[in-house]
């Protein structure tokens, strides 16, 4: 029973970050019908640039957070106008090329900064030691509360931004329906730089709060793998369209990946992750949350 | 052009493939080792990605992870191999491939039942999730005695007859190989079966209101493009001895993609042209043009041919939307004066 | 005013309009005809820059919109309802009319034509937070006008608002247009199919043809010509 | 999308063709081994290549060593080289993906027709190479890996081992665990490998079954092990046996801690350089509570070598090494893998000598079948025309501050049921310019 809860705990932390990098690509997709699978990459980049300014600089954690999170909306911006806005309406397959493109370019240029040959650490914003209850250790620390927050809040913020403000509701609508949109006046181009550079900046987060538990730390320059498979894996169990969707999917797919480690074995995690995706769409081919009919990559 | 060629496209494509097949033994014969052992991956890459065009190019499907059964053709045959020795060389190697194509071809089928049900990106999803989750399979505590763990099984090259060293003998398995998926392709996209796939592919209910079962006929594509696939493993298997997990990563899977797009979605031609770019510039290319650099610190150089691969797959995206055969395309129609409408 | 002078339009090779001029004066009602593929929707879609005109002038109160793009186009005070209505079913009701306002960023304004369209159409207030693919045809329509109206626009482009709709709600809406000519001097230019009742609250009308314009005047004069009507307004 | 023309068969074979010949044309044919000329060997130079992960998982610190070994022959070079010929290193990258270990190496034998393999890198990526190099009959000298598999006489006359195989280390540190922790629970964390495996293997042999609580492994592709700590904490092990690489053994580390779980270590020597790990786990000691600081997190660790250490300043191989070391690659850390790469490189330089003033392919695998000098290892090669093993034992060390304190004497074993005994023969002293000398 402990064991189980420890386990659940752990699914939940590491829940959120797949959750995070859901949302980021949910950003994507609403708002240009693109998968992008540069996402990895980004986000590995922006990490690099906050470790680069914590660790090596010695910089405050807050200012590096806050200096990548910047980074990840410039890259973002710059990624939609120079390379996806002139395929956007190209053959469908060649956006999910060029952004694999950025991909490699991505790893290759963070490797030309920082090298391929240290692995790097990262200090977590508050202390991994878990929370003690009675004679026993959970597996759950400060700074499992602080990603479960910091996720937490991004969705709230999101999900106002989305709902409440005319901006979102552009965004919202520019995603649903561009030419319409460009009908009313809504200036869609900016909107979609906009949902780049937003979800570039998820992206920042998601990667440094990985960075900051060990799931990150081992990484040196690379693509960060396992995390958009996993986040991508996450938005489509949602159902891609709905925000709320991914970062469920995220959650299911951290809880679910954790205890099969350890009920069943913890060598064919990539495996899970396909089971319970398949298993997710068999029944409900869009995704859990998903309203609008998908449309091809 | 003989009239008789003219009407019957198969004796049209039977002959320039028996054409193709001796222009190339005559190429491997001249060609020095290292050029030989760069030939064989582009063929059995041109293997792939032909059956990955049936898929996607023709019937409008798409697959993120036909890494996986190329791993299924490579296992197939490396597993095979250790248990059945025929006393002919020869028949033992068209028996294991053709062992693989089965194999990889009815897991295809599998997949394809699945794929029938999902559209668009959860597809894309759900084949990418597959091409990371199959490999590790292999290292599943129930099954990693089989399958070698991460480690993988190893293979033993085929001898080659007496006469023909090791390497001309890969390229040529490979070559000849490749040309019978194309010869085989080709017919088959010019058959009513290739007629179905791009019905579906234009529009899947005006295809199921002409009788067509689109559900039937997208499985088809993947049992058709998985068993190239697998036939393509089982090549990879031969050339680099091995069938192990870190032999198919995602990678693998994607600059087959790439190597489509690249070529011109859609065309058999444009799978041969884009394999060859992407092999090329993987093994070689981005390598020599990096070399030339003469770049002095090593991190720079390390990774320089990764991001010329990069840049080349965005820019080449960028510049020749429609790939290879595109950019042909026009520059025929601008040298015959012709507009495209 | 608005402007067109000898404006074409292709789509590859095909010449949706083929040299198009027509004046349509402020405060008027101009009904545009036609069968299916006469160049009607490309028409609309030109002047608000949807698609550039291969040649040729768009004019509309003394500037020049030819090379405009769309969102400049709406800014202009040219609101435009397409084809189909373009209700954006995954928002709702009230979001839909909001969208149409957006770009004034003028909240109180926004208030103001909020409470204007609800009067006009009070089966959208009472669905005001529903989704919008809630509603039937007719009130999808009504949305659809309403949220072009949102932005108080000098000029209303039109795309077949009776497509498909029950004649008594086509009727109710032609009469909102009349009315709104009379009471803000709004100025509307009207594609149609259904060209009896176009006609009916029209003040001038053109008939295209394959892209060209092959007759135009007053919308009685046309309405009397038998011939006209044989050929191709089809009642 | 336009529809897609379907092109003839032929059109794509004569592509191929096309591209073929596009990619340089016909090279003249095959290498041909043997003769008085050997391939890759002039009268000034001698090449020599390798397959190294510059990039990919296993960098971090691997990647340092090919750039040692580098160093030293650039050293060997400017004092004249041996023999009268320089040493040209030609270290590929593979990324540690056996596809392009293949590819790498072919382009090695094929294009750049390098005399023999020097160090080439991994387990699951030597080994598919293995056969086709010995094929060819190309030497393949002191695999970078401890697989046992390296050793095979008969099968595989062209390769040989280097490092002490797993099995030896295994035995040597279960020795030690078995001696020192007598009665208390023990259990083993490995990479799921080869490498791990053959680890378990040679602690299974001298560990009582009944001692060792549980087993569990890790997937280098999986940092998350947070269930595999669990799994320990509940079986209450006192001692974990960790064959890992070095970001696994930082990770097994941070994991215990996490949950306020402090077994004793003891590391394989391949996962265990002081300064890798404590640069892995410096950011997470300033979070990781008040009791612990900087390196404290791997003070006491039980570990091994089988070279010179570099808490041993006096020592004459360190001091050739450092001077190497800030000559021509200031800029990596002095550590493990450094040392590795330069001691490496040294045996080759031994062999080198010893294949005599024209040395063939032949004459070269001669040399080091008779025997090669222990140089800077602290035990004998087992090297001879009926072992292509490497070092034959390791001696059990503990680090302390950033380095490892080597305790006791080294012992030497087999990987068989042989017995382990305590080796007393000492480490002889550096030539003078660095320099091996045949014979």
């Amino acid at each position: 029973m402990f064991r189980f809860l420890n386990l659940t705990l752990n699914g939940v932390s590491l829940g959120m970050i797949y959750a995070a990098v859901a949302l980021a690509l949910v950003m994507i997709w609403r708002a240009t019908r693109i998968v992008n699978f540069a996402q990895g990459g980004m986000l590995m980049f922006t990490t690099f640039i906050a470790w680069d300014l914590a660790q090596r600089h010695h910089i405050n954690y807050w200012v590096a957070l806050a200096v990548a999170v910047g980074a990840g909306l410039v890259i973002g911006a710059v990624a939609e106008r120079l390379l996806v806005r002139p395929v956007e309406n190209g053959p469908p397959l060649n956006a999910v090329i060029v952004t694999l493109g950025l991909l490699i370019f991505l790893q290759a240029l963070a490797g030309m900064i920082w090298g391929n040959a240290q692995a790097h650490s990262y200090s977590p914003a508050y202390s991994i030691v878990g929370y003690s209850a009675g004679d026993r250790t959970l597996l759950f620390s400060p700074n499992d509360v602080y990603i479960v927050t910091a996720v937490l809040i991004v969705v709230v913020v999101l999900y106002l931004l989305f709902q409440r403000t005319s901006l979102g509701l552009q965004m919202r609508a520019a995603a649903f329906s561009p030419e319409v949109a460009r009908l009313l006046g809504v200036r869609v181009g900016r909107l979609l730089t906009l949902g780049w550079a937003i979800a570039a900046a998820l992206g920042a987060l998601a990667g440094i709060l990985a960075a900051g538990t060990q799931t990150g730390y081992v990484q040196t320059v690379g693509p960060f793998d396992a995390l958009l498979v996993y986040g991508f894996t996450a938005a489509v169990i949602g159902g891609l369209d709905s925000p709320i969707g991914a970062v469920i999917g995220g959650l299911l797919l951290g809880i679910v990946l954790s205890y099969a480690d350890s009920y069943v074995s913890n060598n064919i995690q990539t495996m899970y992750a396909f089971l319970i995706l398949i298993a997710v769409l068999m029944v409900r081919p869009n995704g859990l949350f998903s309203r609008s009919a998908a449309r091809r990559v | 052009m003989p009239a008789i060629l003219e009407r019957s496209t198969l004796l049209r494509h039977t002959l320039f493939a028996l054409v193709g097949i001796g222009v190339l033994l005559l190429l491997i014969h001249n060609l020095g080792d290292y050029r030989n052992s760069q030939l064989a991956p582009i063929a059995y890459t041109v293997c792939a990605a032909a059956g990955l065009t049936m898929l996607v190019g023709q019937s409008g499907q798409i697959s993120l992870g036909h890494g996986a059964f190329m791993a299924v053709g490579a296992y197939t045959f490396a597993l095979l191999q250790a248990k059945w020795t025929s006393s002919h060389p020869n028949v033992q190697l068209v028996g294991l491939l053709a062992a693989g194509v089965v194999v990889a071809a009815v897991f295809g089928a599998v997949v394809g039942v699945a794929a029938a049900r999902l559209r668009g990106p959860y597809l894309a999803g759900a084949t990418l999730a597959l091409a990371l989750g199959l490999p590790s399979l292999a290292s599943y505590e129930k099954l990693s005695d089989h399958l070698g763990g991460s480690t993988g099984l190893n293979v033993t090259s085929p001898n080659p007859p007496t006469g023909v060293n090791a390497y001309r003998w890969q390229s040529i398995i490979c070559c000849v190989s490749a040309v019978l998926v194309l010869w085989f392709l080709s017919n088959l996209s010019r058959s009513r079966v290739g007629r179905s796939f791009r019905a579906v592919r234009d529009d899947e209910v005006a295809a199921a209101l002409c009788g067509l079962s689109v559900a039937r006929v997208q499985v088809l594509a993947f049992v058709v493009s998985a068993g190239c696939a697998g036939l393509a493993g089982g090549l990879l298997a031969i050339i680099n001895l091995t069938a192990g997990p870190g032999a198919f990563p995602l990678s693998l899977s994607l600059s087959l993609l790439a190597a489509i797009v690249f070529g011109g979605l859609g065309s058999m031609a444009g799978a041969a042209y884009g394999s060859v770019l992407v092999v090329m510039l993987n093994l070689s290319w981005a390598q020599t043009l990096t070399d030339k650099l003469s770049i002095h610190s090593a991190k720079v150089a390390n990774n320089m041919p990764l991001m010329i691969y990069g840049v080349v797959l965005a820019v080449a995206m960028l510049a020749a939307p429609y790939g290879v055969q595109g950019a042909l395309h026009r520059l025929r129609m601008l040298a015959t004066g012709t507009r495209k409408s | 005013m608005l402007e067109l002078e000898d404006v074409v339009t292709t789509y590859g090779a095909v010449r949706a309009l083929d040299g198009v001029s027509l004046t349509v004066p402020d405060g008027t009602i101009t009904a545009v005809l036609g069968a299916n593929g006469a160049g009607k929707t490309t028409l609309l879609r030109s002047v608000n820059g949807l698609v550039r005109p291969r040649s040729g002038r768009i004019r509309y109160a003394g500037k020049d919109l030819t090379r405009t793009k769309v969102d400049n186009v709406v800014r202009a005070g040219i609101a435009h309802v397409p084809e189909g209505r373009g209700v954006i079913t995954e928002l709702t009701v009230e979001e839909n009319l909001r969208l149409g306002a957006l770009w004034r960023r003028n909240r109180r304004e926004t208030q103001a034509s909020l409470t204007e369209v609800y009067g006009m159409f009070p089966p959208l207030a009472e669905r005001r937070n529903r989704s919008a693919d809630t509603l039937s045809g007719g009130e999808r329509q009504m949305l659809a006008v309403s949220r072009a109206l949102m932005s108080r626009p000098k000029l209303l482009l039109l795309d077949e608002p009776s497509l498909g709709l029950a004649p008594r709600v086509t009727a109710q809406i032609m009469a909102t247009l009349r009315r709104l000519r009379e009471r803000q001097s709004l100025t509307v230019v009207l594609v149609e199919q259904n060209a009896r009742s176009a006609l009916s609250v029209a003040d001038q009308a053109i008939v295209l043809n394959l892209g060209r314009v092959v007759a135009s005047g007053a919308a009685s004069e046309l309405a009397a010509d038998e011939k006209l009507r044989h050929a191709y307004l089809g009642f | 999308m336009r529809r897609g023309h379907i092109r003839l068969a032929a059109g794509g074979s004569m592509l191929l063709l096309l591209a073929a010949t596009a990619c340089g044309g016909s090279s003249s044919g095959g290498a041909s081994s043997g003769g008085s000329s050997a391939p890759g060997v002039t009268a000034t130079t001698v090449t020599i290549g390798s397959t190294q992960p510059l990039t990919g998982p296993a960098a971090p610190g691997y990647s340092e060593i090919s750039q040692a070994s580098d160093a030293y022959f650039k050293y060997i070079n400017e004092n004249g080289g041996i023999n009268g010929r320089t040493i040209t290193y030609k270290y590929l990258d593979d990324g540690y993906d056996p596809t392009k270990t293949v590819a790498q190496t072919k382009k090695l034998i094929t294009q750049d027709k390098v005399f023999a393999i020097f160090n080439a890198l991994g387990t699951p990526t030597h080994e598919k190479v293995i056969e086709f190099l010995n094929q060819q009959k190309v030497p393949d000298l002191f695999v970078a890996s401890g697989c046992q598999c390296w050793d095979d006489v008969s099968a595989h006359p062209e390769t040989f081992g280097w490092q002490p195989d797993y099995v030896i280390e295994g035995k040597i540190l279960g020795e030690y665990v078995k001696k020192n922790f007598a009665g208390k629970k023990i259990a083993y964390f490995y990479q799921d490998d080869d490498f791990g495996k053959d680890g378990v293997k040679g602690l299974d042999m001298e560990i009582p079954k009944s001692q060792v609580v549980a087993r569990e492994s890790y997937q280098t592709s999986n940092p998350d092990i947070a269930s595999q700590v669990q799994k320990f904490q509940s079986a209450k092990a006192d001692v974990i046996v960790s064959f890992s690489i070095p970001a696994f053994t930082a990770l097994l580390k941070l994991n215990a801690l996490k949950v306020k779980y402090d077994p004793t270590l003891a590391v394989s020597n391949v996962g265990s350089d002081p300064l890798t790990l404590s640069g892995l786990l410096e950011a997470f000691a300033k979070q990781g509570g008040s009791t612990v600081k900087g390196s404290d997190l791997i003070q006491g660790v039980i570990t091994d070598g089988y070279i010179a250490s570099p808490a041993d300043p006096t020592n004459s191989w360190i001091k050739l090494f450092q001077t190497i070391h800030d000559k021509y690659i200031p800029k990596l850390p002095f550590d493990g893998n450094v040392l590795y790469g330069m001691a490496a490189g040294y045996t080759f330089a031994q062999a080198l000598a010893a294949a005599g003033a024209n040395p063939t392919r032949d004459s070269l695998v001669k040399a080091v079948e008779a025997g090669l000098d222990q140089g800077p290892g602290l035990v004998p090669f087992r090297f001879s025309t009926s072992s292509h093993a490497g070092f034959t034992g390791v001696q059990i060390g503990v680090i302390k501050g950033t380095a490892v304190k080597l305790t006791g004497s080294p012992a030497t074993t087999d990987d068989g049921n042989g017995p382990i005994t305590a080796f007393d023969g000492t480490q002889p002293e550096a030539p003078a310019n660095g320099i091996p000398t045949s014979g």
